[in-house]
C-alpha cells in the first residue's frame, strides 16, 4: 500500500469526493490557489471557479453559504482558514447551523474544514491565535458532529463519512500532524463516527486521547512498556457522536485513566470525559482520573514558552507512571 | 390565488386583486395571533408587521416559487405568498404538530425545503448568509433562480449581514435584499443605527444595485422587487431594497412602544399601505365594498377553521422531546474501521 | 432591612457604581429606555447621553468599543441582550477581550452583563435562541472571570466586585431569578471573586451547583430533609476564578456529589466539577458523580417540552435519593 | 525626531525630512527583521508593509501623541512615528524581555497604554471596534482627541469592521479608519473582496467622509489623513481613507506569492513609494546624495544597536510561563461574604 501524508489524505479525499458527486464543492479563504496547507492545491484548474470558490475573508458569510448551498441540495465543504478564526462564525454554526434539524426536522449536510493545534519549528510555535484548539465548545453546543482525525488512514476513512452525513461536520485537521505519512487505501472507505479506535491494547491503564496527542501518547506508551506497564490507548476519532461504550469498557477492565489532549484544560473535551467515567465506571476506578493538558493561558509564541505549555513524551511517561504506582 | 405569469408585465387586474388580498390576509392573521396570545394561547410570544404588509406581500411576489425565500418575523405577506397555509401558521403559533417547528420553536420560524424556505432563527440576521447560500447555489448550478432575504433597519448593523452582503456583491449573487425600515429598532430609533441620510446608500456601499421605495405603496414594492429579481436572473447581481415604512406596533405584542411619539404613529396612520392600496383599487374600479366584505368574510372563515385545526392538532409528545438532534444517517458504504 | 429583587440589586447596584466614579458608563442596545429587562429605567434621565450610550445592534461593536474605552481608563459595563446574542462577539471576547493581559500585561476592566437562562410561562419558554446559559464556553477561553449569580444578595456584591476588578468579567444574569426577592443592604458591599457559598450544610451528600438552579436545590433538599437526607449545598457564584478548595472540602466531608446546572450536559461546567473532584476528590468518594442536567438538545419553546427540559425540584429529590441510597 | 507643531500647516522642510526618515527605518527595520527570520532568530512569521511606508507613516504623523492608535501587522511606520524603539521591536520580533508581549506573542503585536498603543491580534479586524472605543471614550469625555485604525482591503469583508465602522459613523465619533487597499489578502485579488469600484465607496455607505488617496505619495496619504483628523477632533465624525498601493511582497515572508502576476509588481515597482519621495525632495532641495547616505547609516547603527540589544535581552523565564492570565486584582472594598 502506498505511504501518504495526512495532508494528502485529507486532500485525497477532497478531490476523490468531487470527482463522485457533482454536488459537493468547496469554499474558503484563498482555496483557489490552494489554500495556506496547500490541501487544494490544483482543485481550481480541475474543478474550476463553480466548485473551488474563493470567498471574501468573512467567516460568517462562509459557513452561512455553506448553509444556505446544502439546504438547496449541494454538499458544500467550507474551509476555515485557522480553527482560531472560527469563532467569527460561532454564531452561524451554533445557533444557526446547530440547531436547525433540531428545530425543523431539515438536514444541513456540510463540513466545516479547519487545521487547530500548534506547530513548533525554529520560529517558535504558531502564537496565541494560529494554534488554538476550539472543540469543546462546539460539544457544547448540541447539533454538531465533532471529528479530531489522529493519522492519515483515519482523516480519510473520517472525512468520507463526514461528506455522506447528513448532519453538519466540524473536522478539526491536526495541522501538527499533516506531515506524517502512513499506509492509506487507495479508493473510497468510510470510517463510521462514534467509534473510537484501540490504538493499543493493555491491562495496566486507559490513556482517552484524540487528534494531535495520540502519537504522544503512543510514543510514550511504547517507552514505558519497557518497564512492564501495559497501557490501552483510545482515540476517540470523534467527540459527537462519542463512544461513551468503548470508553467505559476499557476503564472497567484498566481502572485507572490519563485523559490527554491540546486543547486548554478547564472545560476542555477530557473534562467531560472524566466527568461521563467518574459516573458511569465508578465502581471499577481504582485511582484518580487525571487529566494531562496545556494550562488555562493562550498558547504562547516563544519556542521555550510553547514547549512548556504542550504536553509531550515526557509528561506522559511521568503521568502514567505516577498513576501506575497510585 | 394563481400567481403571476409574467413579471415584465405590468400587474393585472388579478395581481391587483391578489396582492390586495395577501395583505388583508396577513393584517387578519396576524390580528387573530394577537389575540391567540392574550388568550395564552400561543407558544411565544406574536411579533407582527402591522404596517408593512405591502413589503412583505409586494416583495415575495415577484419570486417563482422555486425561488429561495428567507424571511424574518415580521414577514408574513411574504409566507402566504409562498403558500404556507393559515393552518401551518396557526398549528406553528400555537405549538402543535402540523407546523414547521412543533412547538420546539415559535413565531414565523417556519422552514420548509420544497418552499425553498429558511426558518429564520432569532440571532439577526444569521438567515442572511444563507440566502446568499441559496443564490450562490443557483449560480454555481447556472440555474436562473433568485434568492430573497427581509431584514430591519436595525439589522443592517450586524456583522452577518455585512458579510452576506458583501459576499453577494462580490461574486454578483443573485439575491434580493430587502430592508423594511420602520424607523425602529425595538426602542432605538433608526438614526441610532446607521449615519447615513438614505439606509439605501448602504447597498451603493457595497456596489450593489440600490433602490429606496415607498414600503407603503405596495405596487411599488412590487416592481422595486421585480426589477431587481430580473437583475438577479440575469446575473447581473444583488440589489439593495430600503421600503420606507414605520413599525405601526410594539416590537412584539407585549410591547406599548411608549418610546415612540405619538404623533409619528398618528402621522403614519394615514399611510396605513392596506388602507391606501384599497382606495386605490375602488378608485380604479377593481374593488367594490361588496368584494371587500366577500373577501374579509373568506379569510374570516379560513383562519376560524385554522385556528380550529391547529387547536385540535397535538402537542408534540414529550418522549420526542429528545430525537431530532441529528438527522438519521445510515451509514458510507464501504465502512472499514 | 430591605427586601428587594434580583433585578433591583443590579439595578441598583449600576446605579450606586455610576453615581460613585464618573469612568462608570454602560452601553447596549436599547438601554436608554431601560432596556429590555428593565435593569437601566431612569438611568438616562438621571446620567445622560454619555453615560447610558445605546449601541447599534452590533454585539461586536458593543464589546470591542467596551473594550477600546476600558483601554483608555473607563470602566465600561457593556449589556448583551441576551445570553444567547453573545455569540455574534465570541471572537471579540475570548481572543481580543480574553487573551489581552496575558499578551500584553495591560489590563482590561470591564463587565459584560447578559441575561442568560430560561423563563417558562404560559407562553411557554423564552426559545432556543432566548434562553441559553453558555457559560461554560467561556470558562474553555483564559483570560475571563465568570460570574453566575443565584440570589439578589449576592448579584449586588459579586457586581461590585466585577466592576471594581482590573480584569474582564463575564456577569450571567439568571432571568428566571430577577423577580425573586430577599433582604439585601443598601450602600456598597463587594463579595469576593473564587468563594463558593455553602448555602446549606449536610453529611449526606454534596449538591454543587449555580446560578438558575439553587433555589430549584435549596426547595428540594429541605423537602428531603424532611426524610432525613442531609444535604450539603455548594452554590459556586463564580466559575472563573473556582473555589476548588471548597468543592474538595466539602466532597471530603460527604463523600457523595451530584452536581446541577441549567446548561446543557456536554462539556457543561458541571463536566469540570466532576473531572476536578474525580482528580482531587477521588479518595473520599463513595458513589458515582451524577449530573443533573437538560439533555443535550436546543430549549424548547412549548411549555411541557421546557418543562421536561429544565430540571425541576422532583427531578433532583430522585436524583438525591437515588444517590444517597448508593 | 520632533513631531509636527501645527497640523492645519503645510508641511515643513523638517517635517519632510521626518517623513522621509521614518519610511527609511521602516523598510530597513523590516529588511532586518526578514533577515532575522531566515537565520531562525525571530519568534513567529515575519509581515513587512514594504510598499505601504508611505501609508504607514504619512497617516500616523497627522496624530498627536495621546491618540488613540490601533495598527495592524504592516504599519511599522504608525509604530516608529508613534515613537516604539527599534530595541522594542526587536525585542519583539526576537521574543525577548523588554518587549511588549515578551514572547507570549509575536511580530508587531506591540501594545502600550502609555502611548495610547492597541494591539492587534491576528484575528481580523478584533482591533477596529476597539479603536473605536477609544474614539467614544474621548466623546465621552469631551476631550479633543481622535483615534485611527487601519485595515487592508481584504479586512474590510469582516463583520467586526463593519460593526466598528457603522457604530463610528452613527455616533460620529472621533476615527480615522486608513484603509491600505494592496490589492491582494493573501492570495486573494481586491476584485474577490468587494464589488465596488472604488473601495473608499465603502465608507459612503456608512454616510462617513470618504476619500480615495494615492497610498504611495507619502504626503498626500498625510494631507487626507490632518483633514480626517481635524475633521474627527472638531466633532465632525469618522473618515474613511482608502490608500491605494501594492503589496511588494509576499503575504509573509514565507510566500513566493506565485499568484501575483510578475508585470503587477513590476509596474508598481516604479512608484516605489520611498523611491519617489528621495527624488522628489532631492528635487526639492531638502535631501542631498550626502544627507541620504548619512540617514541610512545613522538607521544601520541604530538598528545593529537594537539587535544586539535584542540579543543581550533575556527570554522570559518558563516560570513565568502561566503567570498574567489575569491582572492582580486586591479586592473590593469593604468585602462581605
Ligand atoms: C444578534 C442579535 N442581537 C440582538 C437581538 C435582539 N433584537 C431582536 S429584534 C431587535 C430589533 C430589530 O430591529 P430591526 O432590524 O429594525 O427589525 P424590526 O424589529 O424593526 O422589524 C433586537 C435588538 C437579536 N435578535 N439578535
Ligand atoms: C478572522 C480572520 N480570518 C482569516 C484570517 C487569515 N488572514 C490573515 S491576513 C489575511 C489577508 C488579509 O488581507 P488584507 O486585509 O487585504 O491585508 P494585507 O495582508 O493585504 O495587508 C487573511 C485571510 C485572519 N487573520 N483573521
Ligand atoms: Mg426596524
Ligand atoms: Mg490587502
Amino acid at each position: 500500500m502506498r505511504k501518504i501524508s495526512y495532508r494528502e489524505a485529507i486532500r485525497e479525499t477532497l478531490w476523490e469526493a468531487m470527482e463522485a458527486d457533482e454536488r459537493v464543492f468547496t469554499l474558503g479563504q484563498d482555496i483557489e490557489y490552494g489554500g495556506v496547507y496547500g490541501i487544494t492545491r490544483g482543485f481550481y484548474d480541475r474543478f474550476g471557479p463553480n466548485r473551488v470558490i474563493n470567498t471574501t475573508l468573512a467567516e460568517t458569510a462562509i459557513t452561512g453559504a455553506a448553509m444556505g448551498a446544502a439546504l438547496e441540495g449541494l454538499r458544500p465543504i467550507a474551509e476555515i482558514q485557522f480553527a482560531d478564526f472560527i469563532t467569527p462564525a460561532m454564531d452561524q454554526i451554533v445557533n444557526m447551523i446547530g440547531k436547525y434539524h433540531y428545530r425543523t426536522h431539515i438536514p444541513v449536510p456540510l463540513v466545516i474544514r479547519t487545521p487547530a493545534g500548534a506547530i513548533v519549528t525554529a520560529h517558535g510555535s504558531t502564537g496565541p491565535l494560529h494554534s488554538q484548539s476550539p472543540e469543546a465548545w462546539f460539544a457544547h453546543a448540541p447539533g454538531l458532529k465533532i471529528v479530531v482525525p489522529s493519522n492519515a488512514f483515519d482523516a480519510k476513512g473520517l472525512l468520507f463519512t463526514a461528506i455522506d452525513d447528513p448532519n453538519p461536520v466540524l473536522f478539526f485537521e491536526q495541522k501538527r500532524l499533516y506531515n506524517d505519512k502512513m499506509d492509506v487505501p487507495g479508493g473510497r472507505y468510510g470510517i463510521p463516527f462514534g467509534q473510537l479506535r484501540v490504538a493499543r491494547t493493555g491491562l495496566d491503564l486507559t490513556v482517552v486521547t484524540y487528534g494531535s496527542m495520540v502519537p504522544v501518547v503512543l510514543n510514550a506508551v511504547q517507552q514505558i512498556a519497557a518497564h512492564g506497564i501495559e497501557t490501552e490507548v483510545l482515540d476517540l476519532r470523534t467527540l459527537v457522536p462519542l463512544d461513551r461504550q468503548g470508553i467505559i469498557k476499557s476503564v472497567q477492565k484498566t481502572g485507572k485513566v490519563l485523559i490527554v489532549h491540546e486543547a486548554n484544560r478547564t472545560c476542555g473535551f477530557g473534562a467531560e470525559v472524566a466527568a461521563l467515567i467518574s459516573e458511569y465506571a465508578f465502581e471499577y476506578l481504582d485511582a484518580p482520573i487525571r487529566r494531562l493538558t496545556p494550562p488555562d493561558i493562550p498558547v504562547p509564541s516563544a519556542r521555550h514558552l510553547a514547549e512548556a505549555y504542550l504536553p509531550n513524551v515526557n509528561d506522559v511517561i511521568q503521568a502514567i507512571q505516577q498513576l501506575n504506582r497510585y | 390565488m394563481k400567481t403571476k405569469t409574467s413579471i415584465l408585465e405590468p400587474l393585472s387586474a388579478v395581481d391587483n386583486l391578489n396582492l390586495y388580498t395577501q395583505m388583508v390576509r396577513m393584517r387578519r392573521i396576524e390580528e387573530r395571533a394577537e389575540q391567540l396570545f392574550r388568550e395564552n394561547r400561543t407558544v411565544g410570544r406574536v411579533y407582527t408587521g402591522r404596517g408593512q404588509e405591502a413589503i412583505s406581500v409586494g416583495a415575495a411576489y415577484a419570486l417563482n416559487p422555486d425561488d429561495g425565500l428567507a424571511p424574518l418575523y415580521r414577514e408574513m405577506g411574504a409566507h402566504l405568498v409562498r403558500g404556507v397555509t393559515p393552518r401551518e401558521i396557526f398549528c406553528q403559533y400555537m405549538g402543535r404538530k402540523n407546523s414547521a417547528t412543533q412547538g420546539r420553536d415559535s413565531g414565523l420560524h417556519i422552514g420548509d425545503p420544497h418552499r425553498h424556505l429558511v426558518s429564520m432563527i432569532s440571532s439577526l440576521t444569521a438567515s442572511l448568509p444563507v440566502a446568499v447560500g441559496m443564490g450562490l447555489s443557483y449560480q454555481i448550478r447556472g440555474q436562473q433562480r433568485v434568492a430573497m432575504t427581509f431584514l430591519g433597519d436595525g439589522a443592517t448593523s450586524t456583522g452577518s449581514a455585512h458579510e452576506g452582503l458583501n459576499f453577494a456583491a462580490t461574486r454578483k449573487i443573485p439575491v434580493v435584499f430587502v430592508c423594511s425600515n420602520n424607523q425602529w429598532s425595538l426602542s432605538t430609533p433608526s438614526h441610532q443605527q446607521h449615519g447615513l441620510a438614505r439606509l439605501a446608500g448602504r447597498g451603493t456601499g457595497y456596489g450593489m444595485a440600490s433602490v429606496q421605495v415607498d414600503g407603503n405603496d405596495v405596487r411599488a414594492v412590487y416592481y422595486a422587487a421585480a426589477e431587481a429579481v430580473v437583475r438577479a436572473r440575469h446575473g447581473k447581481g444583488p440589489t439593495f431594497i430600503e421600503a420606507v415604512t414605520m413599525r405601526m406596533a410594539g416590537h412584539s405584542v407585549t410591547d406599548p412602544a411608549v418610546y415612540i411619539p405619538k404623533t409619528m404613529t398618528q402621522q403614519w396612520q394615514e399611510k396605513d399601505p392596506l388602507h391606501c392600496f384599497q382606495t386605490q383599487l375602488c378608485a380604479e374600479g377593481l374593488l367594490t365594498a361588496e368584494k371587500i366584505e366577500q373577501i374579509e368574510l373568506e379569510i374570516r372563515e379560513e383562519i376560524d377553521d385554522a385556528v380550529r385545526f391547529a387547536e385540535e392538532s397535538p402537542l408534540m409528545p414529550t418522549d420526542e422531546l429528545t430525537t431530532g438532534v441529528f438527522a438519521e444517517f445510515h451509514g458510507s458504504t464501504n465502512a472499514k474501521n
